[in-house]
Formats: structure tokens, sequence, C-alpha cells
């Protein structure tokens, strides 16, 4: 093998330089620029990052997995994720292999960028073919063949989608079109390039037979440039392209993964960070399906993958829209590829545009919190001396008891209270109600509205009464609560629960015995305890020692939000009926006798809606309990 | 065969005049105005789906064939003979009648009584009744073209001991609320006030036309009864309220103000029965049935039959489902006495 | 219900003035209180239909039934035969009869009318009495009434009344006994009583506030320390 | 404005009214502030028509202002207005009237509660006799004066010398009529023209060649209040609605204002002063007022009296230039003269000079 | 005050003829279920704020449509967001929704 062109040049190269060389200025003004919008501290932490061994490993790791093998895809459905791992491993194994070469037969020529890519133009096969070349000539076809594979699969999918377990998927855009058809004719065009050059370069399995059938009729050899004129046109129209297409989490999707192993976190909608997760959107469209909004046709729009579209276009009208509208049950985050956190995004935009409205939350100063007693009530106006006497709340001694925190909703769903309370009784638990006349919201409500300063304060207060208790262990009925004090309090040294699993820790403990009295169910995964707070084995757990737990359509973190959610600023009460319509007909395909579910927001949106009972699971277990103590 | 004297071609007059000609009866029908239909026959579109009165009427007219009637004619007396009525109407005719069925309806609430409403005093006050006249001919000189502001007054007449009326005329709220969305369509750029003590949207479907009435047109519903109406020297009118629901007197001025007058018992039914011993009852004026429940079709005296608004304040379905069921009473009434 | 409530029944005005409200607010629109006070007749109403004794004391204890100007504007308008202007009066008779008054700024108030108006009454048989009526305290009266004051019998005179004269005529002398006539029916009617106990009340409530009577009579008539206007 | 539909709601309202024979029991506000007045009304109904009107010096207030300050319980006042009946009864009269339109109110008031409730009015029986050794009695008709100058009307317009008509323009003139809220708002059916739109004024504005004004606020109460008024620190309720019913008319350029009320003429007048002080504004022509009267100097206007025997040199708000527009010869002279010509000074002029 | 001892009070009536619609048209495009308030009083009977302080939705919205724009906002500025007047809203408004809107449109 030696080089057959002389000074390794060609003018069809030029496109291709002419891309490459784009997108390489390009990625480096997009990455000066985000990081000038990443945090001075964040900063810091992700240049620490890359030379923290254990942090690196999971960068190797997550590249490898993520980027190339798309293990997550795959997990969801194998021919997907083979497509897409086809396509990436592929073409970067081609990468490799194409370098490796070249710094094997024309080491001379290392360092042009072009060379590897059309490797097989510049030089030709001389002598027999060795066990080397041969090697090499048959690990490129194969992972020539490999992507190949990739984009026949994506051609498929483009028109049968459900043929990779996608019911829906994404309209793409015009540069989306553009770079699209350049990526599908990229790798044919390479394959005719190099079928045509097989004669002098060589081949393998796939080019030397491709070369000897058209040797078959078109003897001349007249064809062979054109043809590496298209490809390398192809790549270069592709680099052109990139940036203003899906194709951007290419590049930027390895970054992403170095940022989120580093430990940084959404703070500007647009910026920094976000950024880094707005272009690592490969707009697949998975979330399309997983959104629940996407019960009804019209609000497909409102999908992840086009607020982040929008995202990238500038257009704040739709952006605020949808950021608006969203449920942020977390769906979409939970089965991203890439593993973008829209909801995150979607909150710093609502942050845009309502942390700044005023608020007035002096009264708050006011609301006594002893163990016994309620906050006090104040109907009018809060009075000076109110104020002076809770200002110096201090924490109460250490107690065993429990403290019991219903939140706002569940005071609604008064069931919850009764039975669990009654739970509380029958197990011989020692427990404060927090908030038996009605608290203190947790300022969950507000962070989901983007008015993370107002929370602050709800926050503040919540926790000096949390503390003042005493108590070392807090369990709650709304999981909505429970994310926001795991979250955003500072509770160190307090435990928080949820009411599924203090109860599952009451039966594992024998405190209390339950009948397998109830009948057939399903349970509902509330979003916010499930994707929210990683509950998932406790309440599946507790439901299997009360009757026979039938399967929903979807379960766990695929669970469908039952349309209540407090996420949503804009979806009308229509839209979120069809949701919750959606969401019943998912659990109920094997027709359970009755619903369980575990959030006091679930319970109250099923009810209205539901042709059978629902239940939260305090409720059936102190139903079915047999024995105490 | 046996004769029915029906009184009052409005609705339930011409429908229970219907139902008995197909039993067999031979029904005289007798009415006041020119005209059979009642105040049906002023009304331009009927709540809640704003189906045309129109309509509705020529479908009855066409059911009563075959069935006599007389307009332009009165009841000049009435008077028992045994168990029949001798009846003799103001054109000549007498008829012994089996039984005799008032389907006298009501009178509309003489607007002109509310005095600080203005009815008859100022330029832009109307009627209900005057409204919807001009729905059907467009000609109400009160009416100014494209006017800015419009009020309704709920209950003018209704729910008001000043005005001799306690009780609630039913249908003026479903009737405001569906005018106050017609209006809104023939002025959208105008702004529509409902000044309302309760909204008594009880029937099918009126709920939903509160709702689209807020929702579709912006009509404003301020709670408060309106104290005082004057009239500002451009003619507009100044209304004067209290929104109850924030504790505040308020003021607005409008260009045309409806007053929703409500339902009183016919005052010439009441003469007619007056002859035979049938009357008003004290605390609301209307026909005194034989009982509150079960009977209410009936009046203490035997072959007296009621139907409709005579006995109370009732949309159109009720009066016509009273009228059917009137038929079938006397109906009954006639097979009974006939065994014994 | 409440015994508040039953004594209010005992007054005739009651009895007249309060049918069941339904909350119309016809009266409240066209008062002439409504609109520059913080001040609603209907709700004044609607608390007294409630019965509750507590809601009922706070009314009695309060600004707002000091409020009303008793035009008996809403008297005309009321579709239920309501008089909210009765029922205010009923309930002013019983914050006085109950010492109540004292405790709102306006209720205080009624120390200086009892002096002046009911003073007037048994002095002179009139409720108004131009000697006592002073231009000092009576600025709006305008610089023509510092006139008149000043040349009062000529002036009087001019005007063809009888001031301080025998027989009829306008501001005539009413004759002694039946001035004593009307003092008999005050002690006999209660008004006697009630001039007491507002003096009662009121010199206690004098005393809190650390006024001499001069100073309280002076500080009622003339200040205003709370924020009565309906912004 | 539709005058027919007006018409229609009056004749609905024609109270009885007997001609002669009449109780007559003066007001406190009056007599301290427009004596004139109800000299001029005895004068005119005794004197120019010949009618019965009888007068005793022992008839007191009735105690109405105190009634409506709380400062009295109803029994005291309804006492006292028993007393008043028993005087009528003791000369031998049945037709009371009187010159208050507080006392109007209350009597009809109190005749309504005792009708109402018997066992009341047995009780003031006794506390008559008990207190003043006084025969009970009712009267058969109750009227306020300015009922009789109602009925009178066309009588006086017979004898008119000037009519309510600009003698220049030869325009009648725009006249506002205020009624004092306790006359119809209580009873409409003892008013003569109901409580919406009373004709009391209005037919005698009508019968002199006016033009009666209505105006939004029309109905609107002056603002006295009683207790509102009494105490000084509570004026600005008063003040505030009669600004309010000045703000209303003010369009309508009223030349004169007529009033049936004791305190209403005062109030429509002074209060002008203060706006004007207080506002810097005036709402007659030519930064002058609008002058205000009580029925009776109208009528004796019309009829030819000496405007300062009327008592106008009593009102803040001169009247001149409303004389002057009628066309009625007055002396300047002698406005602020005291008896017999006698020199008394005269009032300061208000600071803004044309009031 | 001055010489007199007292002064004109200003009117506290609701005067429609006055009103600025301007941002009230802006608030129905923003959230049109601001039209859909009956006043039942649901969401001031759960308010969570409401329990410390003067709450209340449905007084905002009737304060708005009387032009009385500021005491709206203070009607409103304690609330928290928890939603449980739009769980209880019998003519399903989105309050929340309504609640920022309304802030953010006349604040």
């Amino acid at each position: 093998m030696r080089e057959r062109i002389a000074g390794g040049y060609d003018n069809f190269v030029l496109p291709f330089m002419i891309g490459m060389t784009f997108i390489f200025i390009y990625l480096f003004i997009a990455l000066i620029r985000l990081f000038a919008h990443i945090p001075p501290k964040d900063r810091i932490k992700f240049f620490k990052s890359l030379v923290n061994p254990k942090i690196l490993y999971m960068n190797c790791r997550d590249i490898l997995m993520d980027c190339l093998l798309h293990v997550k895809i795959f997990k969801r459905n194998l021919l997907l994720g083979y497509m897409h791992a086809s396509i990436a491993f592929g073409w970067f194994m081609l990468i490799v292999v194409g370098h490796i070469e070249m710094w094997l037969y024309v080491p001379q020529r290392n360092g042009l960028l072009y060379y590897p890519v059309f490797f097989r133009y510049f030089v030709k096969q001389e002598g027999d073919l060795t066990l080397k070349g041969a090697f090499f000539f048959f690990l490129m076809d194969f992972f020539l063949l490999m992507v190949l594979s990739g984009v026949g699969l994506a051609m498929y999918k483009r028109f049968r989608s459900t043929a990779m377990g996608m019911r829906r998927t994404t309209k793409p855009c015009f540069a989306d079109r553009v770079a699209l058809a350049c990526l599908w004719s990229i790798f044919p065009l390479r394959l005719l390039a190099e079928s045509f050059t097989a004669g002098i370069a060589g081949g393998s399995f796939l080019t030397k037979p491709m070369y000897w059938l058209f040797a078959n009729f078109l003897s001349d050899d007249t064809h062979i440039l054109p043809t590496w004129w298209a490809y390398s046109t192809a790549l270069g129209l592709f680099f052109l392209a990139l940036p203003f297409s899906r194709y951007m989490h290419i590049p930027t999707e390895a970054f992403l993964i170095l940022l989120r192993n580093a430990g940084l976190k959404v703070t500007k909608p647009r910026k920094g960070f976000a950024e880094a997760e707005i272009y690592s959107c490969s707009s697949c469209g998975i979330c399309i399906d997983a959104c629940p909004m996407n019960i009804q046709k019209k609000n497909l729009p409102f999908s992840s993958v086009y607020f982040i579209r929008f995202l990238r276009r500038h257009n704040t009208r739709k952006i605020n829209q949808i950021s608006d509208k969203c449920l942020m049950c977390g769906k979409c985050v939970a089965l991203c590829p890439v593993g973008i956190e829209s909801c995150g995004i979607k909150r710093a935009q609502r942050g845009t545009l309502y942390n700044s409205i005023k608020h007035d939350y002096s009264y708050l100063a006011a609301a006594h919190h002893t163990p016994a007693g309620a906050p006090e009530i104040l109907p009018d106006n809060i009075t000076p001396a109110a104020m002076m006497g809770t200002a110096t709340a201090v924490a109460a001694p250490a107690t065993e008891k429990v403290l019991y925190f219903a939140g706002c909703m569940t005071h609604l769903t008064t069931s919850i209270i009764k039975n669990l309370t009654e739970i509380f009784e029958s197990s011989g638990t020692e427990y404060v109600f927090a908030d038996k006349d009605g608290g203190v919201c947790c300022g969950r409500p507000l962070i989901l509205a983007g008015r993370e300063d107002a929370a602050k304060e709800v926050i503040a207060k919540n926790t000096e009464l949390i503390r003042s208790s005493g108590c070392k262990k807090v369990v709650l009925s709304c999981p909505i609560c429970l994310k926001v004090l795991r979250e955003e309090y500072n509770l160190k040294g307090i435990e928080l629960v949820h009411h599924t699993q203090f109860i599952n820790t009451l039966l594992s403990q024998g405190k209390i015995k339950v009948a397998k009295g109830a009948g057939s169910m399903v349970y509902h995964n509330p979003c916010e305890l499930g994707r929210g707070c990683g509950i998932y084995r406790e309440p599946l757990n507790v439901l299997e020692q009360l009757g026979e737990l039938k399967r929903a359509a979807k379960e766990g973190k695929e669970s469908i939000c039952c349309g209540g959610s407090l996420g949503s600023l804009t979806l009308s009460y229509e839209d979120r009926g069809k949701i919750t319509q959606g969401s019943l007909a998912a659990l109920t395909v094997n027709n359970p006798e009755r619903i369980v579910t575990a959030c006091p927001l679930c319970l109250k949106t099923f009810s209205d809606k539901s042709d059978r009972p629902v239940v939260d699971i305090a409720q059936i277990v102190n139903e079915n309990i047999c024995s105490v103590r | 065969m046996k004769n029915i004297v029906v009184i009052g071609g409005g609705p339930s007059g011409m429908e229970a005049s219907a139902q008995l000609h197909k039993m067999g009866y031979n029904v005289i029908l007798v009415e006041k105005s020119p005209a059979l239909g009642g105040h049906l026959a002023k009304w331009d579109r009927l709540f809640p789906q704003g189906v045309h009165a129109g309509n509705i009427l020529e479908g009855m007219i066409s059911n009563i064939n075959g069935v006599k009637y007389f307009l332009n004619a009165n009841v000049q007396s009435i008077n028992a003979l045994g168990k029949s009525y001798n009846v003799i109407l103001d054109n000549g005719i007498t008829v012994l009648a089996d039984a005799v069925l008032f389907a006298t309806g009501f009178d509309l609430f003489k607007a002109e009584k509310k005095e600080e409403y203005g009815y008859g005093i100022y330029e832009h006050v109307i009627t209900n009744a005057d409204l919807e006249n001009w729905f059907r001919t467009k000609n109400d000189q009160r009416i100014v073209e494209n006017p800015k502001r419009i009020g309704f007054v709920h209950c003018v007449g209704s729910r008001d001991e000043k005005a001799g009326n306690r009780y609630c005329s039913k249908v003026c709220c479903a009737t405001a609320v569906k005018q106050a969305c017609e209006i809104k369509q023939e002025f959208p750029g105008a702004e529509v006030f409902c000044f309302y003590m309760d909204l008594r949207m009880f029937g099918r479907g009126y709920e939903d036309l509160y709702l689209s009435a807020q929702k579709e047109y912006g009509v404003r519903f301020i709670r408060g009864r309106v104290s005082e109406v004057a009239e500002n020297i451009n003619k507009e009118l100044v209304v004067k309220a209290e929104d109850t629901l924030s504790g505040k007197p308020l003021k607005v001025t409008i260009d045309l103000l409806v007053l929703m007058s409500g339902m009183q018992n016919c005052s010439a039914g009441v003469k007619v029965a007056g002859q035979i011993g049938v009357a008003g009852m004290e605390n609301d004026g209307f026909f005194e049935t034989k009982d509150s429940i079960y009977s209410l079709q009936q009046a203490l005296k035997p072959g007296v039959f009621f139907a409709g608004a005579c006995t109370g304040p009732k949309t159109l379905p009720d009066s016509l489902h009273e009228a059917r069921a009137a038929a079938l009473a006397i109906h009954t009434y006639l097979q009974a006495r006939d065994h014994q | 219900m409440g015994k508040l409530y039953d004594k209010l029944t005992e007054d005739y005005r009651i009895k007249e003035g309060l049918k069941a409200c339904i909350n119309c607010g016809t009266c409240t629109a066209i008062c002439p209180a409504a609109e520059f006070y913080k001040y609603d007749p209907r709700k004044i109403v609607d608390i007294v239909q409630s019965k509750d004794d507590h809601e009922i004391e706070n009314l009695l204890k309060s600004e707002q039934i000091w409020y009303c100007g008793e035009c008996m504007s809403c008297l005309t308008r009321c579709p239920r035969k309501n008089a909210p202007g009765l029922v205010i009066m009923a309930l002013r008779n019983l914050s006085m009869e109950l010492g109540y008054f004292v405790e709102s700024e306006k209720g205080r108030q009624q120390y200086a009318l009892a002096k002046i108006i009911s003073g007037n009454i048994l002095n002179y048989g009139y409720c108004v009495y131009a000697r006592t009526l002073k231009a000092k305290d009576h600025p709006e009266a305008g610089p023509l009434w510092e006139w008149i004051e000043q040349n009062m019998d000529d002036v009087y005179e001019r005007n063809g009344a009888n001031l301080e004269g025998e027989g009829p005529g306008a501001l005539r002398r009413i004759p002694q006994e039946d001035l004593d006539q009307l003092k008999k029916i005050f002690d006999h009617t209660g008004a006697t009583a009630r001039i007491e106990a507002i003096n009662r009340y009121s010199m206690e409530k004098a005393r809190e506030m650390g006024l001499t009577p001069d100073e309280y009579f002076h500080h009622v008539f003339n200040n205003t320390e709370k924020e009565h206007l309906n912004q | 404005m539709i005058y027919q539909g007006k018409q229609k709601i009056w004749s609905d309202y024609q109270k009885e009214i007997p001609d002669d024979h009449y109780f007559y029991v003066r007001s406190c506000i009056r007599q301290n502030l427009f004596p004139a007045s109800e000299k001029t009304f005895l004068d005119i109904t005794r004197n120019k028509l010949g009618k019965d009107f009888f007068e005793t010096e022992h008839h007191t207030t009735c105690g109405g202002i105190a009634y409506h300050c709380d400062t009295i319980p109803q029994e005291t006042s309804m006492t006292i207005i028993a007393r008043q009946f028993a005087l009528m009864h003791k000369y031998g009269y049945e037709n009371y009237v009187c010159s208050c339109i507080t006392s109007f109110g209350l009597y009809t008031e109190t005749l309504e509660t005792w009708h109402e409730f018997p066992e009341l009015e047995a009780k003031i029986k006794d506390n008559l006799w008990k207190t003043c050794k006084l025969e009970f009695a009712k009267p058969k008709y109750l009227a306020h004066a300015s009922d009789i100058i109602y009925k009178y009307r066309n009588l006086i317009a017979a004898q008119a010398k000037y009519k309510l008509i600009n003698k220049k323009t030869g325009q009648p003139l725009r006249v506002v009529e205020h009624i004092g809220c306790h006359y119809g708002k209580m009873f409409p059916s003892k008013s003569v023209g109901g409580a919406e739109y009373p004709y009391v004024l209005a037919g005698m504005i009508e019968a002199w060649g006016g033009e009666v004004i209505d105006y939004p606020e029309r109905r609107h109460c002056c603002g006295y209040g009683f207790r509102q008024y009494h105490i000084r620190s509570n004026r600005g309720y008063s003040l505030s609605n009669t600004h309010k019913k000045f703000e209303s008319m003010e369009p309508y350029k009223p030349d004169m204002i007529i009033t049936n009320c004791p305190g209403c003429p005062y109030f429509l007048d002074r209060w002008q002063y203060v706006i004007s002080e207080m506002e810097g504004k005036t709402y007659g022509e030519n930064g002058h007022g609008i002058p205000v009267f009580t029925y009776e100097e109208v009528a004796g206007l019309v009829m030819g009296y000496n405007p300062w025997d009327l008592g106008l040199q009593m009102h803040q708000v001169g009247v001149e230039p409303l004389l002057e527009k009628i066309g009625i010869p007055y002396d300047p002279k002698e406005k602020y003269k005291g008896p017999g010509g006698k020199d008394i000074g005269r009032p300061e002029l208000p600071t803004c000079g044309c009031l | 005050m001055g010489k007199f001892g007292f002064a004109l009070s200003p009117s506290s009536r609701i005067n429609l003829d006055t009103l600025d619609n301007v941002k009230f048209a802006h608030l129905i495009e923003i959230e049109p279920d601001v039209l859909k308030c009956m006043a039942c009083g649901s969401c001031t009977a759960s308010c969570t704020a409401g329990k410390f302080v003067k709450t209340s939705m449905r007084s905002a919205i009737l304060a708005l449509q009387n032009g009385r724009n500021e005491e709206a906002i203070s009607l409103l500025k304690s609330c928290l967001l928890c939603g449980k007047c739009t769980m209880v809203c019998p003519r399903a408004i989105n309050t929340r929704h309504l609640i920022i809107s309304i802030l953010k449109v006349y604040q």
C-alpha cells in the first residue's frame, strides 16, 4: 500500500475541508460562548472533574455506552438501538480504523484531516494482499456495512416508525432534511467511491464484489473522481448543515456527558449548561410518545423535542407556550436517550417569566407551629405582636415521635389522612400532625411555576417549623412535598419518607399485619413519587401483600401522569381530562377492580373520572389490617 | 259529543285543544286577541338553544286543525248549570260546556310600576318583551345605534313585595342571559351587564347558557339589585346598584336598559274565573289548584281545569306538559262523571 | 337565639324594619353614607338577621352603626319592605343602653349630641336654637352667621321672628308649663335616663382617656383620629 | 325624559289635602334659619288667600332631630308628638300641618307604627295622660306646609306679579327642585307625586312658569344626616353629598333651586360657600352660586313680596342675579338693614367674593 | 381640613364608566378562564394562604372587573400557588395560571 496521488492532494477534498473547517471554527466559538455562560464556580468544578480519575472513568464509560452504543435505546427497542448504534459506532470505527491505516501506511501524511477520510483514493494496493491488509480491508468494509445497515434502517424508520416501537416521530426541519439527505448519501457514496476505486486501492467483501459488478459495465475510470467529489461534497454539506440540524447532537452529546458528570445543573434556560443540553438533543422523538399530553394530537407540538427546537431558534413565544403548558411529569426526561433535563430547562424558562412576580409572605412569620396546636388563624391582617411571637421559634428537644406532614392537597382528600392516622394508631406509632388544620404550602408549586425566590421564603419557614418539632422522621402523604423537601430543604439528620415507604417498613417490621383481601388492583405510580423521588419498589411490595396486583399498560418510570399535575400552568381542564382518561385507560387494560395510588392529587384527579374506585395505598392497607403489633 | 271550552289561545290552550280534539271532544277555543299564540307570538327566539318561536308556533297552529276557535272573542259570562257550565261569548255564541279549561296564561308585569327604573319616562329603558319585538322587527326608536353599554335588570316586578309580587317569575333569568347573548351578537362592541340577585338557571342547558354568556360573550354579571336609574343630560342612563359581592356601591352609565318584567296572573282570566268562584291565591294571585303536587290541573270546582302560567310562572315546555296533562285530566273527569 | 338579638327585637323599629333580608343591595346602592364611609347597610342588616350575638356585639361597639345619616332612602327601595335605617336606629339605641357606644370614635359623639340637642329641647323647647348656634362651631355658616350672631335681635326682628317673645311666632319663648311637660315626658319615657346613661358611660370613658368633661366634649365634637372613609 | 310617563305616575300619587282649617306647627330649623319663610306662609295663607291656619305658642319641637341623632328614645318622641296632636285637638282642629319635613316624616311614621302596633299607641296614650294630662287624639289629615302651597299653587299663580321666566329671553327658568328625604321616601303614598318623581315642588314650578330640571342625583339626600352635621368632625359627609348633587346638576345650568325641607336650603346654600372656599369652584353663572330658596320664598317672590321681607338676606349665596333675571325690583341698600331701616352693618364678603 | 375642620370625602362608588379595560382585555387573552368565575367562593374557602391573611381569588377577579387593580394584587400577593383552588373550582378555572397572570399583568 503506497501513495498513488503525488502530493497527497486533489481538489475534490475541498468541499470536505470547507465543511470541516467551518464546523471546527463553529464548535470552538460555541464552546467559548457556552463556557462564558457557565457560572465561574461551575467552570472550576468542570475543569477539576476532567482530572478526577473516577469521573474520567465515568466519562469514558458514558460516552461509549450512550454516544456510541446507545445502550439506552437498545433497552427500549432492539432495532431502534441497533439503528442508532450502528451508525454512531460504525462511523466512529471507520474514522478510527481509517486513521490507523493512514498511520501505518502513509505516515508522512499524518495530520492531514482529509487524508484518512479519502484514504482509498490516495493510495493504491501493490503486490499481494497481506493478511494485515486484508484485515484492514475487512474492518473498513465491515464497519461501512454496519453504518449502511443503520442508514437503511433509518430510511425505513422514516416511513414506518412503528416498526421500531415509535408511534410518532419528529417532523424534520429544513436543515434537518439537508443534513439527513447528506447523511443518508455519505455512506452509499463512500461505498460507491471506494468500490470504484477498489480495483486500484483494494477492498474487501463489500467493495470488491461491487467493483467487479461495476467493472462489467463501467470500463472507463473517469467515473472514479466524480464519485469522490460527490462523497466529499456530501460530507462537506453535512458539516455545513450540522450546526443547524439535529445532528449537532453528535459533537455536543459527548461534551454534555462531561458537564453532567462534573455535576453541573441548569441555571439559565438557554445558556451555559442548558445550551449543551439543547444541542445534545438528537430529535429522536422518543419524548413525543412519552408525553402524556399527546393523548391528543393537537398537543404534539408541545413535546420536549419541539421545545428544544424552538429554544435553538430563539422563538420566545413558542418557548413560553410550551414551557408553560408542560406537565413536568418527567417522563420525557426519564426516557430521553441523551438524558436531557428538559423539565429543568422549562423551570428555568418559567423563572425568566415569573420569578420577578412580587409576593408578600410576611404573614408566614405568624404561622405558629407547636406540636399540639394548629397555625393561628388571622382573618384580616397580621398584628405585629403575632409576628414577633414566632420569630424566636427554636428547635424543640428531640423526640421519638414521627412528624406527619399531610400537605395542602391531602387536605382535599381526607380519606388519606383518616386512614393513615388510623394506621399510625394501629401500629402504635406516636406522631405529631404538623398541619392538622392546614399548614403552609411546601413550596414546590412555586418552584414549578418558576418562582424560586418566593419558594425560598416558604422553604425557610417550613424548615424552621419541621426542625422546631424535634422529630427525626417526617412522614409525608404528598409526593410533591416529599420531592421538594428532599431536594430543596436543608433537613440533614431528619429522615423524609413517603407514607408508602413508611407502611412498607411497618409491614416488614411486623408492626402491622395485613390480610390478602383487597381483591384485584392496579397501582398508579405518581410522577413525583416514582420519577420524582425514585420510589418504585415499596408500594408494589406493600400491594403484593394485599391482593392481586394487575399490570398496567405503562408502569414504573413510564407511568402516565394522572393529568392533575401542578406542573402545567396553562393546560386546560378539558385537556387534563383527556390525559386523565388516557392514563386511566392504560391502568385498566387488565381490568382491575380498583386503582391504587399514593398521591392525593392523583387520587382526586382520577376519582373524578374513573369508572372504578380509586383509593390511596393507605386506605387499602388500613382496610386490610388484620392484626396489630 | 261533549263540549269543552278552552279559554286562552296561547301555547297551553292550543296544545290542550289539539289533544282534546284528538280524543274526540268538541273543543271551543276562545282567544281574546286577533291571533293565536299568546306571548309566544311576540317572542323571537327561545332559551336555551335559541329555537325560533315562530317555528314552534307554526307547528302548534297546524296541530289544532279541526278545533273550533274564535279570535277577538271574550267570555262575557260563565255560570254553573248543574254539572256543566254555560259559557256566553261576546260574539253571541253560547256553549254548554262539560268542562272548562283556563289556559289564560300570564300578563307581563307592568314595568312602569317600578318607578325608579323609569320605564315610560326615560327614553332608553325597555322591557324584555320590547327587546324580543325588536329582535323580530328591528324597529324600536328607543334602541340607539351601536350602544356602548347595555344593562339587564333581573327580577323587575318579581321577588318584590313593593311591586306586589313576592314570587320568582322563573323564566326571566334564563331570558335575560339569552337576550344578553343575543344583543351581544347584534352589537359585538357593546359591554353588557346583568344585574341579578340570584341566577336561577335551573333547567337543562341553562347553566351552559350562563357559562357561554360569561365566556363567549363576556357578559358581566353584577350581583346586586338595581336601586335607581337616572337619565343624564345626554339621555344616557345612570344605573346604581351595589356590587354585593364586593360590598361597594356601584354606578355605570349605559345606553340601553332592559327590564326583565316578570309574570302575573292574567287579569282578564281572573275576571272570567271570578264569575264561577275560581280565584287567585292571596300570596301570589295565581289560580288555586286542587293541591300543590298531585292535581295541579284541577281547580277546586269540579269541571274546571288549568293549564300553563295561570297557576304560576312557567317555562314554555312546562306549560305544554301541563296542557297535555290537563287534556288527560279532563278526559278522566268526564269518563268518571259518565260512570256515576 | 341570641340575647342581644332578642333585646333588639323588643325595639319597634326592628319589628317594623326587619323582615327577611335577601341581600340584594338596593339599600347600599343609593345610601349616601355607603359612598363615603366604610359602610354597607346591607351587611349590617345581614348581621342582625344572622342573630349571632358575638357579631351583633361587635356591631354595637363598631364605628359602622354611626355612619348612617337616617335619610331613609333605603326604605323606598327595599323589595322586602325592610328599613335598614330603622335597624340602625335600634342598634344605636341598644349600643347606648349597654354603654357600647363609647367603644367607637363615632359612638362617643353621642355625648356631644345629647348635650347639644337634648339640652336645647329641655332648655328652650327647640332642637336647635339660635342663641346656642355659635359661629366658631359652625364655620360653614359663613361670615353671614357671624353678622347674624352679632345682631341677633335685630336680624330676627327684621325677619319677622318673635325671638324670646310672648305668644306665638318663630323662636317665641315657649311657656315654662310646656317645658315642664317636656321634662315630664323625658323623665317618664326614658329620655332622661338615656341622657344620664350617655353621660355616665362617657365620663367613664373620659377618665379612661384622661380628659376633663370639657376636653372630652371638645374632643368628640372636633376630632377625627381613625380612618372612616372608604377608599 | 318622557313627560307623559311622569304625569301618569303623578296621577297615582294624589294625596287628599283639605282646603282649609289647619293647626300649624313650626320647624325648629326654619325658625332659626328661615324665620321669614314661616311668616310668609302664614301671611299668604291667612291674608292673601283668607284661610284658617291656627298657631299656638304652647307647641314645641317634635324632638325629631334628637330622635334622629338617637339621643332620645322612640317612646319619647312619640309622646311629644302625641302632645302636639293633643294640642291640635284641644284647640278644635283636626287638620295638622307642619312646617318641618323631619316632623312630617316622624308624624307619618308614628301614625303608621301606632296603626300597626295598637299596644304601643295605648302606651303612648297612657304616657301622655300621665305626663301632660292631655287627651289623646290623632289628626284626621296630616299635611306638610309644602303640600298646602302645592294645593294653593294655582291660587297663588292667579295673584302672581312675576313668573319664573327669564325676562330677557322669555325662556322659563331652569329650576332644580329638592325634596326633603323624609317627605316621600318613607311613605310614598303620603306625598304628592310619590318618592321617585315627587310633584309637590314640580307642581309649583310648573304653575309659576318655571321648567323643572331632572338631573341624575335629583333624588339624593342633601347630606344633612343629623349627627353627620351636628358634630363638626362629621361634616365632611354632609358636604360631600351636597357636592355630589351639585356636580350632577352642573351640566344643566340651573337658575335656581327650590326645596321643601328645613335643612336642605341651608346646606345647599352654605355648602356652596364651603366648596367655593375649599375648591374655588362655583356652580352658577359668572362665578356666582346657584341661589337656593324655600317654596314660601318663591311663592312670595312671584306674588311680589319685597325680597328682604322674605328673608333672602339670610342666604349666603346672593339672590340678586336671579331677581334681576326675573325682573323683580329690589333695593340693594336695604338688604342688610335692621328693623325700621336700622343700620346694623353688613356681613363680610366670603373670601372668593362672588357668592 | 383648613378652617372648617372637615373636608370633602372621596367617593368609594365603583364607577364602571371610567374603567380602563386594556389590561383586563390583555388578561382575558392570556387566561380567558377569568371570565368563567361565578363567585361561588370555593377558592377562598379552600385557600391555604387564606388561613393566615386575606387572600381571595374570587374577590380579586371582582376587584379587577371593578377596576380596583391594587386591591386585586393585595388579595393575591400572599398566594402560594398550592393549587387547592384549582382542584375545587366548579367552573374548572385554571386559577394558578390566572393568579400568576394577574400578578404579572397588573404589577
